[in-house]
């Protein structure tokens, strides 16, 4: 076998190994459950149970939440790193939106969203088996498979978001099995405690035990989940060639723009998408969302202003994402003018996270996932133990609404996530680290992942050296023929 | 013949160009540079990160002229560059040993 | 104090002042009511009376017509800019997102939609008081807070398309002051007039006065108020350092495709989901919509085509955006074949506005703001008044529909919006200058506002020097560890 | 007359011809309907028929299939050409936007739609007669209006697909008559045939004769009908200048992956949105398109590390565009895991089509559109056959579901497509040849089509030459004062 | 040794530098210019503003060889980049007083 | 005076300009470039077409100095700019005839 072949087919045979290793790892103690039936799933065109709004809703937040992480995340990111890393830094969103919908069609969804114990679900919807036409518990209005791509959509966002700390200097394979892994090992687990019905932290089905954790749309299972591991990412993978004595300026904040907007645009699919129906609990949502960011955004920017004396638009962007991962997990339970408040604090808190206390504690997060999503996510669930008002969301009250209690059950469910995704991330990244390695060469870092991972260059604009007036420099070698070994 | 190199500020590229056009200097090509001197960069900022560009922007025009011109060339494309301030540039003269036009085969001063 | 903290702090106590004072203002004359009761609003899930498929469009559009201001505009307009002033441009329609977010929540929403009296509103809705779950008056089958947050993608837009005429020479703080300023003394009245309960060109709803204007999306509202303003504007500010005698070529014409594609993709939000439900009405306001836009660009482009030569991507781009101005106080109101036909006749005017007339009266609006917006909107207006057929939207009937006095009604709606507008943004803009100063210094202009505003720089990609390969003539001051004064 | 205005005047004159000409052609034998009647459509707000739901879901559709061709192919296209090219590769897609647009309205869907014989339909929906508010049989759910609008995006985005066979060389007035006169001769006859009430392949409804091809949001009509178009289009207007010697790579694959996550998103509308309603139908379409895209980049990128050593970015969006395609006719028809399979195999096989077939036969189709959208669609149209199950749609059985006769309606459908789509596409080439000249010339071809067709450059981003700081070597020459000849 | 300079149609680099490795020249320096002369650029207009670009894109090669090499070379060059059209453009040779290389410190012919 | 040209590595700038700040030497135009040289380039593909892009991204700094500081500033830039392998770049050495800063209208040693 030639040589070349060795990196691809491994990651191949790691994929497909993984596809049947990780169930039957999940249920080593149980009896096995038989796989029979799998198959063509019913789906009932006339299903008299579905409100047509609310799939209509539903459809349009599951595309929205995939634009979150392709264009927008995938913008987002890329325009903060250095030109030589632009493609790999847009293919690391692109491929999970990829290796991610596999993993979740195969057994994923069933690990989160089954029913089983409070930790982790069963194997009753792998291979995507009785998920169909007709109405599952967690959403009354909409048929099975429209939840089960609505939240699809964030089990592909979550490891996104911990690109950004890795971003410069992680090999692609690696990447993918981290990727992989880490969705098995520590998104499902904590999705299905969170969300999954008889999870140990699930405030909204009946079935729950005591510690009832508010999250209406992921501050833990997405934010706290990916900005801790992110950080866990930075620390083990080290800091990239250069940093901190070598200026490593965002290569086009155009981009970065772009992707925030979009991230800004798609985020009322991800919170108001969480109401599971088009009514007035999704509009809260939807205004929580976007008077968040819109405080946020402003507390960056004035505070790094007065601290630093521009108000940059890095900043400004940067805040209204801190806001949008701030409000995630409160924009179900709060009022209008307690989401600006906490927008506000959460922008002026996550600009702190990712410029003093990320210069105090000395790690290369480069794109400061952890000071955004980690910080921001926690501020964010504690908050909403706080602001939490029961004329919102009926039967839910915060500190504001005379149960304090509550914030003790957020601060229980910050635990569990930190605990898990920092102790989680650190072993998967031992285990990858020893299967493939963690880090490309320095050559290849200093070449950059485009050209040493991908074989391409994001743009080639030199008018002379481009080929844009011919030749100029650059040689064809197979004529455009074919590949030749 | 000789060859004249001038670093100049990027804006001011029209005014040398007309100047040297009315003493009948038509050929000019021109280089897109960075200078570092006692002009000061900028600083630019990103997540609290402050980096101080150290150099400015730059033109590097080159002007070949007949031994006889180049006085004159360097007197007109100094007074067509000049602001005043700390960063207007300087000028090189180099001695050219040939010059041919690819075209024709023409060389030296026919080449111009 | 530290000199650097006077411009952030007079911003931020600016702002706050306003947020106090103009309410205040608006009601010297009357007794004040009180604000007893502002708080969290009630908004009950399960609220019988909204129509899941109209909250489901309604939140759609509300999306759409967010991204039409960001990425949208933020695209279209920062693409016609130099390179050096590329993030500014953008930064002005983002801080919008946030700014004007915050305003209409206070109580910019009170003063255009809460009935008061002919010109303005009242301070009930102010705080988001009584903007819960429950329909309001603007729309039966959606919560009061959807139909809140979309008129909030309206406001945000508006002074959005403004920036177009102070490009590339406004102080950022100066223009922060004069959006928020121009929100209040502007917007907030004319939404009032024109959709507002009681307002005094209102068409829509039964308590309203003589005057009845159509304006279906906005018109008079967005497109006149805004396009006007940019006039008064570029004459006020005065041209570019350079206009006249320098190029000033758009730096990326393929951001402004992006961008000029989203605003049309947006736009169906903004003019179908006037229709406040998702209906018939809502189809034709569609349908509509894209004809004539599809028209516009053709016009322009064949009339530049014919006059000068070529047919030029930016030309068609700017027709699109014509067409989209023109139809959209018509969307509502016209049958699709007279679409076409607004559509073609702005095309054709917009073009000439933006080149010949503009040369003629030799104002510089950097990118066009009036020559589309106030040019394309006045000509929209009055054209609704001609091909307004009872067919389409029952009752309404223009010149073609045997009703000539409405095109007079349209005249009236015109004037007051061009007065308004005209008059209010010569005050504001005199204001500002006093109190902050409108326009940087020529160094500043000369460098760009990029740096001199924001100290960053929109790209880095020349190889060598944006530290792709490491440092590159940068130096890193802080190594990257936070802000040292 | 001035010499400049020739081509524009005497495109303009062909459009309007066209207008005229083409139904009047179709109808040569026939006794001619009378367009009395022609004029405003009544669209009665209130029509008690429409499901909101099912409306907002479909004007969502509507605006999600615009959005793939502007930005999302525009982008998708102008990243991989030169930079010499980007404008006027993003222009065609643009004016297809809006040339599409006008003959729709005119004629275009009612030769696609109404009722007339199996080939193509009649005049009675000719300029937009009788579609108006109340549903039409093609979709109960929703006004005959919004049906003509979402069907106009299809429309609109098949001959822009074409664009990447002829992209780098082919004239602007050519590609506007040829895309205009393919809409008529084969668009509108293909739509009929396979979608139209009585058209030859129609599955769906009724009054179908007995070939029923399963085409579910068109894997013939748009996908195999342009693809295979591209394909004579590459071999009649020969190679690029310098094909084969010189190297071309994508001037920025940055844009490439932006549009192709746009097209993802908007594949949703195309897809889900062809069951036209908001059920479970459109879920399980929503469903499949996902996952084949999934699996469909995973495909292409593993065969191409496999085969050539890196796993390109390019190769990962570009399959992504292959599952998309693929999964387009059977997205209505096969189970999940199914679409997973759909997906896989079209990834691989369109890129031994996009790269070993292509230098093997060695014609120049500058983007792939035969590689991708031909050979996907054909291998999504055949495999539509094979997997098909009554479960998802009932009554529509495949191969798997025991019915192999189907794969035979298929293949028949597929042929039809070929033959009517590689015939047409001949002789239209021939026509616009001779009328108007097909290729720029050598000299426009090496200068770049940005310059030479419209006048423009993409970027003016060179510091010192773009006038970023002034004059730059251009000058201005009527100071912005409007055009003078 | 002498430097030269040529200033050359960016289409053709790929003809130049192989004409070059013919003869046994390998080592080459290109610089991406706009070059000012006879040959026009072209005009580009932007809602009714026209602009003349004044420049033409250009390619500058600096080729360092040894004296007795510099009319071969130069021959070469002008052989390979002529298209007979205006803007061919034109060679410059520079005397050298001094050629260094960097990695092992050789100077002069070693250093070619 | 001579003008010392150096093709060097690009993240060699800093190391380079902060050994001729230390001897004194403040003004430097760098310009961007590609060179052709033993140092190979690297190879890209594009759905199946492969590409050699035979250049290196270099700098090439001018420094214009007093003829008695030439070597001294040349052993400087060697040292600075040396990693050891293949690709470091060349010095080039030119005769300068005259310098001229724009500003002031200075000549010569007076204009550096
Ligand atoms: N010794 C030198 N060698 C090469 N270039 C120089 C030299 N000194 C100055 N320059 C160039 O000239 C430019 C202007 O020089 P600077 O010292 O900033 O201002 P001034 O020439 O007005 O004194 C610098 O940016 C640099 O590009
Ligand atoms: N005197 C000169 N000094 C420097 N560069 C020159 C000079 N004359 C011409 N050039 C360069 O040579 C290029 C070609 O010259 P041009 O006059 O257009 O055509 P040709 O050389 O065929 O007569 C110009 O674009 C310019 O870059
Ligand atoms: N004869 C030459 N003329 C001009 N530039 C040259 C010459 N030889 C080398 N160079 C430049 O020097 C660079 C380094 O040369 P190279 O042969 O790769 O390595 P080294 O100098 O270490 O032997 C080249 O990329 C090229 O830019």
């Amino acid at each position: 076998m030639n040589r070349k072949h060795v990196a691809p087919l491994r990651a191949l045979a790691l994929l497909v190994f993984l596809f049947w290793i990780a169930p039957a790892a999940a249920y080593a103690a149980d009896a096995p459950q038989p796989l029979a039936g799998a198959g063509p799933v019913k789906i009932d065109p006339d299903t008299r149970n579905v409100n047509s709004g609310d799939v209509a809703w539903m459809l349009t937040s599951s595309a929205l939440v995939l634009m979150m992480t392709g264009p927008g995340l995938a913008l987002f990111y890329s325009g903060l790193v250095r030109r030589k890393n632009v493609l790999a830094t847009m293919m690391q969103s692109f491929i999970l939106m990829c290796i991610v919908t596999i993993l979740w069609a195969i057994v994923g969804y069933s690990l989160a969203f089954d029913h089983h114990n409070p930790f982790i679900g069963g194997l009753r919807f792998a291979f995507m088996r009785e998920v169909g036409a007709n109405p599952s518990e967690y959403g009354p209005g909409i048929p099975h498979a429209t939840w089960m791509v609505y939240q699809l959509m964030f089990a592909i966002i979550t490891p996104g978001l911990i690109c950004g700390a890795y971003a410069e200097r992680m090999k692609f394979s690696a990447m993918m099995l981290f990727s992989a892994l880490w969705l098995f090992c520590i998104y499902c687990p904590l999705a299905h405690m969170v969300w999954g019905k008889g999870g140990l932290l699930n405030w909204a089905l009946p079935d729950s035990p005591n510690i009832a954790a508010f999250d209406f749309a992921g501050g833990t299972v997405v934010h706290i989940s990916s900005g801790v591991s992110a950080l866990i990412c930075a620390l083990v993978l080290g800091k990239r060639m250069g940093y901190g004595t070598t200026a490593m300026p965002p290569h086009s904040v155009v981009l970065s723009v772009i992707g925030a907007c979009l991230l800004w645009v798609g985020w009322f699919g991800f919170n108001a998408g969480s109401a599971v129906a088009a009514n007035a609990l999704a509009s809260s949502a939807f205004v929580n969302t976007h008077f968040a960011t819109a405080a946020a955004a402003l507390g960056w920017m004035f505070a790094e202003w007065l601290k630093s004396g521009k108000p940059t638009v890095l900043g400004a962007i940067s805040g209204a994402v801190a806001g949008l991962v701030a409000i995630t997990p409160a924009s179900g339970f709060v009022a209008p003018m307690s989401a600006l408040a906490i927008g506000a604090i959460a922008g002026v808190v996550c600009f702190f996270a990712a410029t003093s206390l990320k210069s105090a504690l000395g790690y290369d997060d480069s794109l400061d996932a952890f000071g955004v999503h980690g910080v921001g996510g926690t501020v964010g669930a504690i908050l909403t133990g706080v602001f939490a008002v029961s004329v919102i969301n009926s039967g839910c009250k915060g500190l504001v609404d005379g149960n304090p209690h509550q914030v003790l059950n957020q601060l229980i469910a910050v635990l569990v996530s930190w605990t898990m995704a920092a102790v989680g991330t650190f072993i998967l990244l031992k285990i990858v680290d020893a299967l493939v390695g963690l880090r490309v060469s320095e050559s290849d870092e200093f070449e950059g992942l485009d050209l040493s991972q991908h074989g391409e260059s994001g743009y080639n604009i030199e008018d002379a050296f481009s080929a844009t007036y011919g030749g100029g420099g650059a040689t064809l070698v197979n004529g455009g023929h074919g590949e030749s070994h | 013949m000789q060859m004249i190199e001038a670093v100049i500020k990027p804006h001011k590229i029209d005014a040398v160009k007309q100047s040297l056009a009315k003493m009948g200097i038509l050929g000019v090509t021109a280089i897109e540079c960075k200078g570092f001197g006692r002009q000061m960069g900028h600083t630019e900022r990103y997540r609290g990160a402050k980096m101080d560009v150290g150099f400015v922007p730059k033109v590097l025009l080159k002007v070949c002229v007949k031994s006889e011109d180049v006085t004159k060339a360097a007197g007109v494309i100094v007074e067509a560059a000049r602001t005043g301030e700390v960063g207007d540039g300087k000028i090189f003269i180099y001695p050219i040993a040939q010059v041919i036009r690819i075209r024709t085969g023409e060389t030296n001063e026919q080449a111009l």
